[in-house]
């Protein structure tokens, strides 16, 4: 494993830092907020991502990805993470993506995965619910067999990048195990709930009162989706902390601006020396976020035996550190940075919701000792 | 003593005959407090009763002398009713920075003629004052202020911009410091002066928090017309006014974080945190957490015994120092902390921000854990707070 | 419960920090290690403090004592924490003398407490074992019924000032329970083995090998010890927290000595924002502390019963304030903090031991929440 | 590639011939490295037979020229040596300062005299090198050293102290600042100089650290006379050689503290803390303690993973900055923590200083904590490190 970009990666990191900083700087995020915008995201922006080919990164290139991984997703992830850019990477190609993509046989992949790698279909994974805590695999909606399929019945929470999708893959318990079902966000007793959290992105109560799908629909063995509910979680887990990555350092970067140019007691505040060991620890602690994203990134691609723990590791850390960064600066921003004007609240509030999404740092920390055996 | 017994006996059966009874047993929530003024509507026919029946007592401000409208008790009787107040569950008839903060330095400060004509009406509730310190560029360096004021025969002619001005949109006058001399040293040449917000060329604008609330305002002045007489103390001698008035700010804010604040602490920590976690065997059943709960209930017992042993000292009749910051600190650090801890005590419930999928406690609590980040920003920075033990407590040089 | 001092108790507080400043400077520790003295003590002062009615304070006014309770001790021991005075206050008075005093009859309070009260006679509390860690009640030295007396076998640990002792009390297991028993240290099968700790503390191990004690040995009933070990572990344990009081306000006294006349950059590092804050923050945990130990104290002598999470609430505090403040006196002291020569890393090793004295910071905390409920 | 395969079988087959067998599998444990020296008593034939071997070869110094005693390895070549010698456990033929600090400097600054004069005796473990740069008035202010070097004709007179000269008691030469010009900056007038210990004036003594070992000495200097040709780099310039050195020294300690370090290194933590206080269902029974320990461990995981980026990094070209100083800081930062859980997980039994009532591992693992409070300190404080960040690497203002 070697922790340092590649050519390409490089060439990718530059290319997607570039665009968002065009196209998608964080007073986008503001004016999605303000407009009250229903999916809380640009569909046009999802599209040219896809024209990018970012949209298709880890899918095979015969479905029309780029059969690339992690390492690549979060070169383009870290980049949007600066601008808290809101478009369904999450939802849509790290968790319903990526189910449909190891689970899938050769007609769902061929059927749902160009049509998402192009941006055609948005798609989203219901699994959480409200006694799930961060267990992906606490469920209790249910999979009942009806005739040759299933008919579902449950409520799911916080459904990422549900609100406007076409497609939702849902976990629900079937026979001893649980299965993943591939469902039309539009077929009859589904119905998709906006929820507002406090970052206003994405998410939505769905609610399934008994809903029929066929036999054809459930992705894999209807019963052996626990595992692949780890793995797929653990996938996306990785790239939000390579957002989280790119979050936490443009947080940093307005800090350190804010303490270069703001003046007190007829001196920059950034020349007091309790602020600039303050500074330091953030930088440390974002260096070190750094270097186990990158692990667990490569862990993940390569398949190797330890790369759930490296994956616990960089979410346990980015978790930690984007609120440890994000509290820093609200402090160091003073007064201001506690308005909705500035920018640096938008980062707390993210900050926060990341921090709680697949597993904050005490999940991640316990799931560290239980895999190292002690 | 005997005087005391008796003062307590006839304080409790006039409490029990004037507080309306709608109100005994409602305790002390500042989010449903009397804060007065003009604009001021009641929620509650009974509320209003009860202002007027403890105004006429002069047991809205209960230690001031009775010639300003207060109670004239002394420093042991007014201990008794707050007691008493307390033991009934009674609320508070009017709280707000009149009592706490502008009142007392008006005491301290005000010739007779300022403090006939506004204590009463503080103790009143008629007028809501609030606080104009801090400027755009003059934060934690307050006396770097640049609001000014020119004088103009008997009126001082005040420009400028005071920010963090809490809830100026429903005050009535406001207290504010003003550059009256340009050069010289900067605390020199700041006068402290009343200002009737009625007055042409005040303007008021809310603030929108991170957390959806408007608790501070900006305040523009643009010419404003100011009678000299309204200088409290001396012209260009207002940093001593003011640094005073923050003395009572900061025991104002120290009392409200060893007691009150927002949804979380109307439920205690351990019982949000059962409720959420679940229990193995009578534990909260996430160690990592219950750990948390046990550090943060401990300091908050240790800060509050630290709290008691302050005013015990000062009963004993030892002056309370510098050391105060630390209530200032710690007080709002630990609520900070606490906050930190319920949110993610709440898990993926404490994300909501508003609508479907959370309830009011939780949506409530995720706000107020977002206002908390401005507790140790607001009143006096942490930092401010530090450099303030620093040098002032433990004399290290600057 | 009143926070404050009474005139009573400033005067002995005065009295006392007169008399160890004079008499018990922290050079003395120093002296007495490097003389390699065996108890580690002056048996001089001991006596002397036992004339000023110090060492008599708990004791009634029929056993030599004054009558006075832990408030009083915390007067004399915070003053005596100062320069990390060793006499015996822990061992002999706060554990074996509390002991005898709770639980012993008539006859063996008249027997041995005005002889522990004027200093004639040292006492020391045998209950720590191996397997014992924090909890005074895991004991597996036994007392077996032999004639009308008992036979005790089994080996303590780290027992305060038993080296030179003339009395031990020994906690074994006695039928059901557990079982305190006098036992004059030169009785036969009795072994005193010193054992050197990082502070040079009196301490020793106590081999008991077949030791027969006679039927009036007993203190108490002979298996109802465990709650009177509890309560007077925890009584001595607000006395430590005294100490530890006054040993932690004098090491921050010494670093803000030393921040203000040690320059560097041509400046006092006192003036350095970041060691101010640092310096700060100390200054609270102490006030902290202090509020803590009179409340401990206040509430064990008034009996409340809130008493016993008083006591896990100021050992816990002052176990981390303890070793915070002698860590940031060494750091801000710099290399010759780590040196011997500076009395600085006395306070060090101190605080370490006195943190793991009767139970650590996160043994009370766990304590705490027990009693709580939680 | 070909060329570093067969590089790597060539090298593995020649340390399997060469070294001793009695070293092989030993690994790399610093308490029985080999410092050299003419002081130097081997404990052990084998130690003294792999020295002379590995310094033949050049390989006790693998990417030095082979011109002044190195291995002439390429990087890559070099990294294989480290892999294999890793792969068989076998030791480091030698350790010491001269390798890792004034070695690479002299290679940097030193005139071909002094390469020739120095480096081929350092590679063969003839000399033991210390380092004479703090002062009892210049610690973390090194620049503000008072030794001073009067220049008589060829000579410098040198006369001053220095503190915390590393096992000065068992070194041959010093290098050390001195000043050699009084007015001005004071960075400037600082001269670099190679003293040879045995000249008349230079006296040692040991200083004793809480720990109760003595790895430190005061080295007092009383007219040492020095020739000017021992000056590295230039007269008055010795602060840039000196800069230099510090980032040699920096590396080392995080290479240090990457791996290696006492008792409390030797046994990993989960294992000492299951072994101290227990297992519950396979876990730590102690849940804060687990916790703690999980802490620490994944700290070291990611801070091992941050290493080896940056050399990753530089490995792909790549300069590495000032932000080596984030090694130092967090190396030794963590390091301390450790000790101090492990101390805490000890119980009483980590208390011991000598003596009955404690084994072996735990009076070692007590003096260990107390030595490792040092670290933070010793090579630039933690503080001085700190301050670096903000000022190189973040750009903060002074």
């Amino acid at each position: 494993m070697q922790l340092v970009l590649s050519e390409d990666q490089e060439l990718l990191a530059k290319t997607a830092a570039d665009f968002a900083a065009e196209h998608a700087p964080v007073s986008r995020v503001r004016a999605l907020r303000d407009a009250r915008d229903p999916i809380g995201y640009s569909r046009d922006l999802w599209r040219q991502m896809a024209e990018l080919g970012w949209v298709g990164i880890p899918f095979a290139e015969q479905h029309g990805g780029a059969d690339m991984g992690l390492a690549e997703l979060v070169c383009v992830l870290e980049a949007l993470g600066r601008g808290l850019a809101p478009e369904p990477f999450l939802g849509c190609v790290l968790l319903a993506g990526r189910a449909i993509q190891r689970a899938g046989s050769e007609a769902q992949q061929a059927a749902w995965l160009p049509r998402i790698a192009s941006g055609d279909v948005v798609a989203a994974l219901a699994y959480q619910e409200a006694g799930s805590r961060y267990d992906p695999t606490r469920i209790e909606a249910t999979a009942a067999p009806r005739g040759s399929g299933w008919r579902l019945s449950g409520q799911k929470i916080q459904v990422l990048d549900a609100v406007g999708a076409d497609l939702l893959v849902v976990a629900a318990r079937c026979g001893g195990g649980i299965g993943l079902f591939l469902v039309a966000s539009d077929a009859t007793g589904v119905q998709v709930v906006p929820q507002t959290r406090i970052d206003h992105r994405n998410a939505a109560l769905v609610k399934l009162d008994d809903v029929d799908v066929s036999q054809d629909a459930a992705l894999g063995s209807p019963d052996a989706g626990g595992a692949l509910l780890e793995e797929v979680v653990d996938y996306a887990s990785v790239g939000l902390t390579g957002e989280m990555l790119g979050s936490m350092a443009r947080a940093f970067e307005l800090t350190l601006e804010h303490l270069k140019s703001r003046e007190q007691f007829d001196a920059p505040i950034g020349s007091f020396q309790a602020l600039k060991h303050r500074a330091a620890n953030v930088y440390i602690e974002i260096e070190l976020c750094r270097s186990a994203v990158m692990a667990a990134a490569r862990a993940v691609d390569a398949g190797d035996a330890e790369a759930a723990e490296l994956v616990s590791l960089a979410k346990a850390r980015c978790s930690d550190a984007a609120l440890l960064t994000a509290n820093e600066a609200v402090q160091m921003f003073g007064g201001v940075g506690m308005t909705d004007e500035y920018d640096i609240g938008f980062y707390l509030k993210r900050a926060r919701v990341a921090q709680q999404t697949f597993g904050d740092a005490g999940w991640h920390r316990e799931r560290w000792a239980r895999l190292r055996g002690y | 003593m005997a005087d005391i017994a008796e003062f307590r006996a006839d304080t409790r059966a006039w409490l029990e005959q004037n507080c309306p009874p709608g109100l005994v047993g409602r305790g002390s929530n500042p989010l449903e407090g009397v804060w007065g003024g003009r604009k001021w509507t009641f929620s509650d026919p009974d509320r209003k009763r009860w202002l007027e029946r403890m105004a006429e007592r002069g047991w809205t401000a209960p230690s001031w002398p009775r010639e300003y409208g207060g109670g004239g008790l002394s420093p042991a009787e007014a201990k008794v009713l707050a007691q008493e107040m307390r033991s009934l569950r009674i609320p508070p008839a009017l709280i707000g920075f009149g009592l706490t903060m502008i009142g007392p330095t008006l005491l301290q400060f005000g010739d007779e003629e300022q403090k006939r004509e506004h204590l009463p009406r503080i103790g009143r509730g008629e007028i809501r004052w609030c606080q104009g310190y801090s400027e755009p560029g003059a934060g934690s360096d307050l006396a770097s202020l640049q609001t000014r004021a020119l004088r103009e025969g008997d009126e001082f002619v005040v420009t400028g911009q005071k920010i963090w001005t809490s809830y100026a949109d429903q005050c009535d006058w406001i207290f504010a410091l003003v550059r009256t001399k340009a050069d010289g040293k900067k605390q020199e040449g700041i006068t402290f002066l009343l200002i009737d917000m009625d007055s042409p060329g005040v303007s008021v604008s809310p603030i929108l928090l991170i957390s959806g609330s408007s608790p501070f305002c900006e305040t523009h002045f643009d010419g404003v017309r100011v009678p000299v007489r309204n200088v409290l103390g001396t012209i260009d001698g207002g940093w001593t006014v003011a640094k005073a008035l923050l003395g009572h700010e900061r025991s104002m804010i120290a009392d409200a974080f060893g007691s009150a604040g927002g949804a979380s602490s109307r439920r205690g920590l351990p019982d949000v945190a059962r409720d959420h976690l679940g229990e193995d065997q009578g534990r909260i059943a996430d160690p990592r957490v219950r750990d948390r709960v046990v550090q943060a209930e401990m300091d908050a017992r240790a800060f509050m015994l630290t709290v008691q042993r302050t005013r015990d000292a000062a009963k004993a009749g030892h002056q309370p120092g510098p050391e105060s910051s630390i209530f200032k600190v710690y007080g709002t650090e630990l609520n900070m902390r606490r906050h930190e801890l319920l949110v993610e005590i709440l898990g993926p419930q404490g994300l909501g921000w508003e609508g479907e999928g959370f309830d009011d406690f939780e949506r409530e609590l995720t706000r107020d854990w977002l206002r908390s980040r401005g507790n140790s920003i607001e009143g006096g920075t942490s930092e401010i707070q530090r450099n303030i033990i620093a040098k002032h407590v433990l004399g290290l040089p600057d």
